[in-house]
């Protein structure tokens, strides 16, 4: 029951706050805040409470460190599924932390329609823990969609109206039909997978372990393959299916940015961990060279448009793709260090996107701007928010004893061994990454003031937010044991439905070359 | 041989059903149009018969009563559209109801 | 008896209807004019118990099956929740009203023989009698010259279908002999003979025209957007869900139309459906055409299970049309709600719908949710219409109609957020068409708002409807 | 018989052409009369008298007297037939004329290839036949086709008023609503 | 004792929090003290350490906690002392000790100081871990921390756009080079296994024979790393901007700790380099070459930082020839002394410049040394051992050892270009005082210089001065079984080199006093026309390498960047958008609302119907 609670808190916490709305502005926030506390104290009494070692060594035997399941379509066998392992449980505490990030990070910005603003905040945290628990497909896409309604409300009702005024509908907009209709060719892929398990054995079922073990022919799994890597491709996102990703950062509001980088991009991540790979190993392997190709080309082409942008929260943005080319990278490497070092990546890009996006919208709130022309010169002017500014930027640009540090390492030291070449290649990416992150510095805080007047300073809960953001990325950069140890079993797990064989002969090893 | 032909009554038909139908594309003047709407129901009553004699059954005919009363029915109808038409717009072009576009 | 038992439902509609005649005769009232339809309708909805007890029933017309019942009760509802709105709506109407219910419950009672007709006479006339008392509704308010403009256009282009119709119908019966439909399909045998096939495909079109099918479509955005909000939802539900049964009757149960032919042009005309009618809608600013071009799109999606017509099929359809009508009644609920002030012109531009949701929330709640499940997001109904229809694509294998869907879904997307979004933008201070201030707790409220807890029920909870439709899968696939 | 079958069908044809190309309404109604006439004709050849007299009573008879009422009633004069005359261009009709001759070549060229050899014999099926089937086993159909005439007919009522409704409630007195509310 | 250890960094990370978690509420001098203190304090506990090391010299290891574990991947954050980490470790605390104690008075009345102390904490936090990490990845942590360090610090003046982008330059220069480092570890963890430095020196002789491809090419990886932190051909170019920190800043760290990093690099990891002679070689090879390329920029100068910096590029070609010969302890002996004396110089350029009001192109300063003793002296002690003058000076033993060892290793032209070297150095030292210092005061701030006074002036020259001279150089780095042993030698040879490099070392003063004060007319003239013009253009603009970085690199990046600036990519999608809505836009014109038209259609569609069903059979 547990489970359905983590999923249903943040459900009800939302109407709580809707209806809240009357008796002022305050009492939704605070609603909001207890219930992304609690959802992460619950998160965390679970990870207490467990244990998320290695799973049994005949490895048949569940690997959920929690279960729970009803019937729901009998028809299809689909079955209201849920299911937690380490991986899972670090995804939904990383939720219940950026969720209180967010709330605390809207106080101020958000003053209109205070309730549902965080009815529709906290509905997106609420179906991103229900893609993270779903292990039946129906009910894991169910939310994978579902997630997407209140983030388009979000950026449509509180965007930030770029230049023209309707471009935050158009930005909410794309990103809807992309990963709308991305989802759909998963679908197709599910239904697929069911049909050819119905076709085997004469039963529907759209349960994890089921379809795990259906056997396909080798065009079907390719195919079908496709269509989870595509759903998740838009979401990650992979260059060239990015496109949403910028203007839906750029015009969402800051609460709708830390939870688009932080959470809503590791969805992609996490499906392609927890669905792509186990259940067509073969087939993942056959194409994981053009999936890491697509992971260089991200890397690459992400830092190259950040570095062309003036809207600072463009620039985060594209950053973003550059980093979840590491992670692609690392997820189709396969190993079990690069796997970790996705979890690791994953959860460091969460906390240093949140941090850099927050202090854009710090920055926005003092200058109303988020056009770097406009800025240059502020470190005298801005106090703490520079000092932060730099600290999230050097975590973005891996800065060793930073999480993002190890994580694009653990990945890089990880796929090595497999792919030799793309590591050495992505490796470039870490020298723009130092580009366009110190650009930024270069182009906010650096240079001639504009004006010479003092921008307020950080107050208490800005300071705050940053303080622990900041705190959790030195921590995991330093001291990451216990979250490794929490997703090794995941992982390992992964690692031995798809990595085993041997992979890509065409890579060349040193000595051929 | 005696007799007529099954298919030749069914081109004959066919061919006061396209014409039918050529009135309907063709005029402009609701009259006409809904002249045209009667010459098709008759054709196809006349389909009707046709099949129902060749295989010898009332069918045949008992359709073509229901084509009857449907076209009378939808004669007034249209009739009574016609007048409102009429006094509306002052025209019977049916071009003229073509507000709704788009 | 039986024989009675089973056509009770269409008896009590009948009933109904001649009494709302007389009443109207005796004295006009309105508010007793919709009692009596609405009482005379639940009783109708109720019978069908009965009718259940003695299904499957077949006289040489009519089969009184769990498809016929299902088709019943859909209509039934249908008819239901149009007659409510309609009650919301032609309150300020100053003009006679109470012929609007006459109308409505002969076409239901067309609905209901249309729904279990299995003979080529009670088809046709089960679709006039759907058809001709539509052509009054949707001309009701013949003063307002997009009401006549819409009547007109439905009555010439609907007979010109029906002719169509029924001279598909005389060349299937010259080549056969029999009009019912199991002689028909014995008549034709394997091949079909190039009469029977011409006049299946003339039939196809008259039922596709019904169904506003790519080619056969112009007329609906016109006739959605000119009709009076009542009569364009039971021309968006009750008589698209007659038609439907109708054809899945031709195609699946009784496949007078097996050939290959046929069934490849119903997929091209699926095909071009989902396609042309997304794009048709999407920037259109009237939200009533809008819904028209959607439902031309919604009909090419469940196209899908005609064109597959096996394993799933019947199931699939059953289920999509459920979630379709619910869905679409909620839709065009609000729409009449917001309407019914001021019957001079339907309140239907999107800007009349600008910051709706700062001024009546829950209204607007309902028609996000109906926009939702149109455009088939999870937690809504629609979604799993459309779960269904991508099933049986790919059970069936037929990708390129899933590929359609898709890519209609994905530009469908487009319009049905632009809808959505301008629900809640900031109020601009102008014109405000709105509904009456307690709608809420008007019948027609009442009827919106427990057609949107239905599509979220349905949408998270759909067993029920599954179950019934997987039962008159097996009965009739 | 064949020459009467043949005869009244080129007549009707002949007829329909003429009321479809005609520019004068009454010219017209007058052809299509005829054309029905001959159409009847044709039953008769094809030995369906109780068709034919029902056509000539109700389709010629009552719905032509109803349109020629109507034409009356609008009086429909000179300036209709010059108005006509302009709308029937080559331009106008030749496009759709070749899609119905499309249309009819594909029919007939489907009629030929399926014909299934049935001839006609022309032996008289009798009214009491047709009656049998109506009361017998088609009575629902006949109880339907009531209520159809029933819903035609209110609606021909509501429709046909000359005297609009009322005029709608006035913008004072919405206002004055909008106020309460 | 093995509580001192992690001491020694966790007391400058303290200062780095305290000041950085003050939110400004801490005064000037409150800033310096903590920041000065706990280097101060760092520097006790390495103290404490050299002493306990000389007592037992052990190799001792502290970890403090497993960092990751992964699999085979254990890295740990350990710290291992040896006799190479300890020389550094003091260099690092002691010389960092007297430049925080010099920035009290460089930086005094400077807005943000404790930004500043807390930088330059951070920096020694990072060096220390750097030197003392006992495995490839957290000397990767100090590593990458100096270089942010050395960007933070660069662009200290942050309120000029080009000292912003001279640290840009700087850190993505350095980050280069450091990508080359992350790609050897990555081969070398592939290959052995393990990141910790001693298991991976242990187990390469193991697995590879001499010259083998991968020892080689991981190597020179390392070797890549190497140059873009010690600023060594071809990635030399950002050292020369980065003088746009503070001088103290250039003083430790691109003088004295963080450039030499590269050179402890390649120290740590010789057994590698030794299993890889031709990328020693090649060590030795670039380090010639920026020696020489170095010396011949810094003869063109006209800034005085930018001098040094040269000097200091040239310097490190030492070390790194001296790493090429093979002779490690050689280079690190080179190091500690140029820490030195390097310091030395900068301090007094620092001393110079503020005294004269930050004016520090030497074409406005001159006849200075009357005025600024102290800083006199310092140069004078600093640019005789830059110039290695024989016997008195710390940087004539530790630079004589280098050519010995190049000779005695039989690299003969790595000997030359030592030789050519150290005579270029002495040309530009002398230079260097002779403009700054003699001749007239060609500005009003060189008119009107004011000499620094107080402690924390005087005392960090004057004890760098006592380590630039011959005493430095009996502080013998305890290197002995950390790095192999010296090349022997015939001991007659090495006298004769050590005469020979007196006198190229005499030699090269001799001529730049007789160019400088007798012939400048004549230089003059020599440098503004014609091909001598040419040639000095060249000289002073380093070899135009940044010309040709900046066409053949940065220039095509940007533009690319502005090419792609607006996402062509989702410019692609942008056109699917657009042929939607011109379907849309024809299909809408479909919608006449003309009743004959939408006849026409329905005909058609029934049309299209039966031709196909008269088709297909």
């Amino acid at each position: 029951m547990t489970l359905v609670g983590l999923i249903v808190i943040p459900f009800l916490g939302g109407l709580l706050c809707w209806l809240a709305e009357r008796r002022g502005d305050r009492l939704p926030r605070w609603i909001a805040l207890g219930t992304m506390a609690l959802e992460l104290l619950l998160t965390l009494g679970v990870w207490l409470s467990h244990d998320f070692s290695l799973p049994s060594p005949g490895g048949e035997a569940s690997t959920w460190a929690m279960e729970w399941r009803v019937p729901w379509i009998p028809r299809f066998g689909i079955e209201v599924h849920l299911a937690l392992d380490g991986l899972s449980l670090v995804l939904i505490a990383l939720t219940g932390f950026l969720g209180m990030l967010a709330v605390l990070c809207s106080w101020r910005e958000i003053v209109r329609r205070v309730g549902f603003f965080h009815l529709n905040l906290l509905w997106i945290l609420g179906g991103v823990v229900g893609v993270f628990l779903a292990i039946d497909l129906f009910l894991f896409f169910f939310f994978w969609e579902m997630m997407l309604v209140p983030m388009y409300f979000l950026i449509a009702l509180w965007g930030h109206s770029g230049s023209e005024g309707r471009t935050r509908i158009r930005a909410a907009t794309k990103f809807f039909i992309y990963t709308q209709a991305s989802g759909l060719l998963m679908l197709v892929s599910i239904l697929g997978l069911v049909f050819a398990h119905h076709a085997a054995t004469g039963e529907y079922s759209f349960s994890y372990d089921a379809l795990r073990d259906v056997t396909l022919s080798e065009p079907v799994a390719m195919w079908l393959m496709l269509g989870f890597f595509i759903a998740f491709a838009v979401k990650l996102p992979v260059v060239p299916l990015h496109g949403w990703l910028p203007d839906a950062h750029a015009q969402a509001p800051t609460a709708g940015s830390v939870d688009l980088a932080g959470i809503l991009l590791k969805t992609a991540a996490y499906g392609m961990l927890r669905f792509a790979l186990p259940f067509f190993p073969e087939a993942s392997q056959a194409f994981a060279p053009v999936a890491m190709a697509l992971g260089v080309v991200g890397i690459f082409y992400g830092a190259v448009l950040a570095c062309g942008q003036n809207d600072i929260k463009r620039l985060v943005a594209y950053t973003s793709i550059s980093h979840m080319g590491f992670v692609l990278i690392g997820i189709y490497a396969g190993t079990s260090l690069a796997l970790q070092g996705v979890v690791m990546l994953m959860v460091a890009h969460a906390f240093s996107a949140a941090g850099l996006f927050i202090l854009s919208g710090q920055l926005y709130e003092r200058l109303h701007t988020r056009d770097m022309r406009e800025m240059g010169g502020l470190w005298g002017r801005a106090g703490g928010l520079s000092g932060f500014t730099l600290c999230f930027v050097a975590a973005s640009l891996g800065l060793p004893g930073t999480a993002n540090f190890l994580g694009e390492f653990m990945v890089l030291f990880g796929s090595f061994s497999v792919a030799p070449w793309t590591v050495v290649i992505a490796s470039g990416g870490l020298v723009l990454a130092a580009v366009y992150s110190l650009l930024l510095m270069q182009r906010v805080h650096f240079g001639p003031p504009k004006d010479s007047a003092p921008l307020a300073d950080l107050d208490g809960r800005e300071y705050g937010m940053l303080l622990g953001l900041l705190a959790l990325v030195l921590l995991f950069g330093l001291y990451p044991q216990p979250l490794l140890d929490t997703t090794g079993a995941a992982m390992s797990e992964v690692q031995r439905l798809f990595g085993n064989t041997e992979l890509l002969d065409a890579t060349l090893t040193w000595e051929a070359s | 041989m005696n007799g007529v032909p099954l298919d030749h009554a069914l081109v004959l038909a066919s061919i006061l059903f396209t014409l039918g139908l050529a009135g309907l594309m063709i005029r402009r003047n609701m009259v006409f149009v809904l002249m045209s709407l009667e010459i098709m129901l008759n054709a196809a009553g006349l389909a009707f018969i046709a099949g129902g004699t060749a295989w010898g059954q009332p069918e045949g005919q008992a359709m073509f009563l229901l084509v009857i009363t449907l076209a009378a029915a939808e004669a007034s109808v249209g009739l009574a559209l016609l007048i409102q038409l009429n006094q509306r717009f002052k025209t019977l072009d049916t071009d003229a109801v073509s507000r709704m576009r788009g | 008896m039986t024989y009675l038992i089973a056509l009770l439902p269409l008896i009590l509609v009948c009933a109904t209807a001649v009494a709302v005649m007389l009443g109207i005769a005796w004295q006009r009232h309105h508010a007793s004019t919709v009692l009596t339809a609405v009482v005379g309708l639940n009783l109708a909805l109720l019978s069908l118990v009965a009718v259940h007890q003695v299904a499957p029933f077949e006289t040489l017309l009519v089969a009184v099956d769990g498809l016929a019942i299902f088709g019943a009760v859909l209509v039934l509802v249908s008819t239901l929740a149009c007659a409510t709105l309609a009650h919301a709506y032609l309150e300020h109407y100053r003009g006679p009203r109470e012929e609007f219910y006459l109308l409505l419950l002969c076409a239901a009672a067309g609905g209901l023989v249309l729904v279990s007709s299995r003979h080529m006479a009670t088809l046709f006339f089960g679709l006039e009698l759907l058809s001709m008392p539509l052509y009054g509704m949707l001309a009701y308010a013949f003063h307002e010259r997009r009401s006549l403009e819409a009547g007109i256009k439905y009555l010439v282009l609907s007979a010109a279908a029906t002719a169509f119709l029924l001279f598909g119908m005389a060349l299937a019966y010259a080549q056969t002999g029999r009009l019912d439909l199991a002689g028909l399909t014995a008549g034709l045998g394997e091949g079909g003979g190039a009469w029977g096939l011409a006049g299946a495909g003339l039939i196809l079109v008259g039922l596709g025209f019904k169904l506003s099918l790519v080619p056969f479509h112009l007329w609906t955005p016109d006739v959605y957007e000119g009709g009076p909000g009542p009569a364009a939802t039971f021309l968006a539900s009750a008589s698209k869900v007659a038609v439907v049964i109708v054809l899945l009757r031709l195609v699946i149960e009784s496949p007078a139309f097996a050939h290959v032919g046929v069934h490849q042009i119903l997929a091209v005309l699926a095909f071009a459906s989902m396609l042309i009618g997304n794009l048709l809608a999407l920037t259109q600013a009237n939200l009533k055409r809008l819904l028209g071009y959607s439902s031309i799109a919604h009909f090419g999606y469940l196209l899908v299970a005609l064109v597959v017509a096996e394993g799933l099929a019947v199931e699939t359809a059953a289920v999509y049309l459920v979630m379709y009508v619910v869905t679409t009644l909620g839709a065009f609920g609000v729409v009449t709600l917001v309407s019914s002030r001021d019957i001079s012109g339907d309140a239907a531009a999107l800007h009349h719908y600008r910051g709706l949701f700062w001024r009546r929330p829950y209204l607007t709640a309902v028609l996000t949710v109906a926009l939702l499940s149109l455009a088939g997001i999870p937690f809504t109904a629609g979604f799993i219409g459309k779960f269904y229809i991508v099933a049986l694509g790919v059970e069936a294998g037929r990708w390129w109609l899933v590929g359609g869907l898709i890519v209609g879904s994905a530009i469908g997307l487009y319009y049905y957020l632009r809808v959505m979004v301008t629900l809640y933008l900031v109020e601009p201070g102008m014109q405000r068409h709105d509904a009456p201030h307690d709608w809420g707790t008007r019948a027609g409220g009442v009827v919106v708002l427990g057609l949107a807890a239905l599509v979220v029920l349905l949408g998270v909870y759909p067993t029920p409807i599954i179950e019934w439709a997987a039962a008159l899968g097996v009965a009739h696939g | 018989m064949e020459i009467a079958f043949y005869l009244s069908g080129l007549v009707a044809v002949l007829a329909t052409l003429g009321v479809i190309s005609n520019t004068n309404p009454v010219h017209a109604l007058l052809y299509l009369i005829v054309s029905l006439i001959a159409v009847a004709l044709v039953f008769f050849s094809l030995g369906a008298p109780f068709a034919g007299a029902l056509e000539i009573i109700v389709y010629a008879g009552a719905i032509m007297v109803l349109f020629v009422f109507v034409v009356m009633m609008l009086n429909l004069g000179e300036a209709v037939v010059a108005q006509e005359r302009a709308w029937l261009r080559p331009r106008t009709w030749l496009g759709p004329a070749l899609l119905a001759g499309v249309l009819l070549v594909t029919l007939v060229g489907t009629l030929w290839r399926g014909d299934i050899g049935l001839v006609i014999e022309g032996e008289t099926l009798t009214a009491k036949a047709v009656g049998t089937l109506l009361f017998g086993p088609w009575l629902l159909i006949v109880e339907l086709a009531a209520i159809l005439l029933l819903a035609a007919l209110v609606t021909a009522s509501h429709v046909g008023r000359l005297r609009p409704p009322e005029k709608p409630p006035t913008d004072r007195e919405s206002g004055a609503r909008k106020e309460a509310s | 004792m093995s509580f001192l250890l992690p001491l020694t960094f966790l007391l400058p990370l303290a200062g780095t929090l305290l000041l950085s978690l003050s939110r400004g509420r801490l005064g000037e001098r409150a800033s310096a003290a903590i920041g000065t203190a706990s280097v101060g304090l760092s520097a006790l506990a390495t103290a404490a350490l050299i002493a306990g090391y000389l007592e037992a010299p052990e190799r001792q290891v502290v970890t403090l906690w497993t960092w990751v574990s992964v699999g085979d991947f254990q890295p740990t954050l350990g710290l291992a002392l040896d006799g190479l980490s300890l020389t550094l470790l003091g260099v690092i605390t002691g010389v960092g000790l007297l430049i925080h104690l010099f920035a009290a008075w460089y930086m005094r009345g400077e807005s943000g100081i404790t930004r500043f102390y807390a930088y330059m904490n951070l920096f020694v936090f990072s060096m220390v871990l750097l030197v003392l990490g006992d495995n490839l990845l957290l000397l990767f942590l100090g590593w990458e921390g100096v270089g942010l360090c050395s960007y933070l610090l660069i662009g200290y003046y942050y309120r000029t756009a080009a000292n912003g982008w001279a640290a840009f330059k700087a850190f993505i220069v350095t980050r280069v080079g450091d990508v080359f480092l992350a790609i050897g570890l990555f081969l070398l963890f592939r290959e052995l296994g393990t990141l910790n430095i001693a298991q991976l020196l242990e187990r390469a002789p193991q697995l590879w024979a001499e010259g083998a491809p991968t020892v080689e090419l991981a190597a020179l990886l390392l070797l890549g790393g190497a140059l873009g932190k010690s600023a060594q051909l071809p990635l030399h170019t950002w050292l020369a901007d980065a003088m746009a920190g503070p001088t103290p800043v250039s003083a430790l760290i691109h003088a004295a700790t963080m450039v030499t990093a590269g050179v402890y690099l390649i120290a740590r990891m010789h057994e590698l380099f030794l299993l890889a002679p031709d990328v020693l070689l090649l060590t030795g090879v670039i380090g010639a070459l920026t020696l020489l390329a170095a010396g011949f920029a810094a003869l063109a100068q006209t800034d005085i930082k930018r001098v040094l910096a040269y000097s200091t590029m040239s310097q490190i070609g030492y070390m790194f020839l001296a790493l090429g010969a093979g002779a490690f302890d050689a280079a690190i002996f080179h190091l500690m002394t140029h820490a030195f004396f390097k310091a030395l110089l900068f301090l007094s350029a620092g001393a110079v410049i503020v005294s004269c009001h930050h004016e520090q192109d030497m074409r406005r300063l001159g006849g200075l040394w009357r005025k600024l003793p102290l800083a006199y002296a310092g140069f004078v002690v600093g640019g005789a051992a830059l110039a290695a003058l024989p016997l008195v000076t710390a940087g004539f033993y530790s630079k004589d050892e280098i050519l010995w060892q190049a000779l005695a290793a039989g690299h003969g032209g790595l000997l030359v270009a030592g030789l050519v070297g150290a005579f270029l150095t002495s040309i530009y030292t002398l230079r260097l005082i002779i403009k700054t210092f003699h001749g007239e005061a060609k500005s009003d701030n060189a008119r009107h210089a004011e000499a620094g006074q107080g402690l924390a002036h005087g005392v960090p020259l004057i004890v760098l001065m006592v380590l630039s001279t011959f005493l430095g150089a009996w502080l013998t780095p305890p290197l002995a079984g950390v790095l192999p042993d010296p090349h022997e030698g015939s001991a007659g040879w090495h006298t004769a080199l050590e005469i020979v490099a007196s006198l190229v070392a005499l030699g090269g003063l001799a001529l730049a006093a007789w160019l400088f004060l007798r012939r400048r007319k004549w230089l003059a003239e020599q440098t503004s026309q014609g091909w001598g013009a040419r040639l000095w253009r060249w000289w002073h603009h380093a070899w135009g390498f940044d010309t040709a970085y900046d066409r053949g690199l940065v220039r095509p990046y940007w533009r690319t960047v502005h090419a792609l600036r607006s996402d062509r990519v989702d410019g692609l999608f942008g056109l699917v958008a657009i042929m939607v809505r011109m379907t849309h836009l024809g299909l809408s014109w479909t919608q006449t609302g003309k009743l004959r038209f939408y006849g026409l259609s329905m005909v058609g569609g029934a049309t299209l119907v039966i031709l196909v069903l008269a088709l297909v059979r």
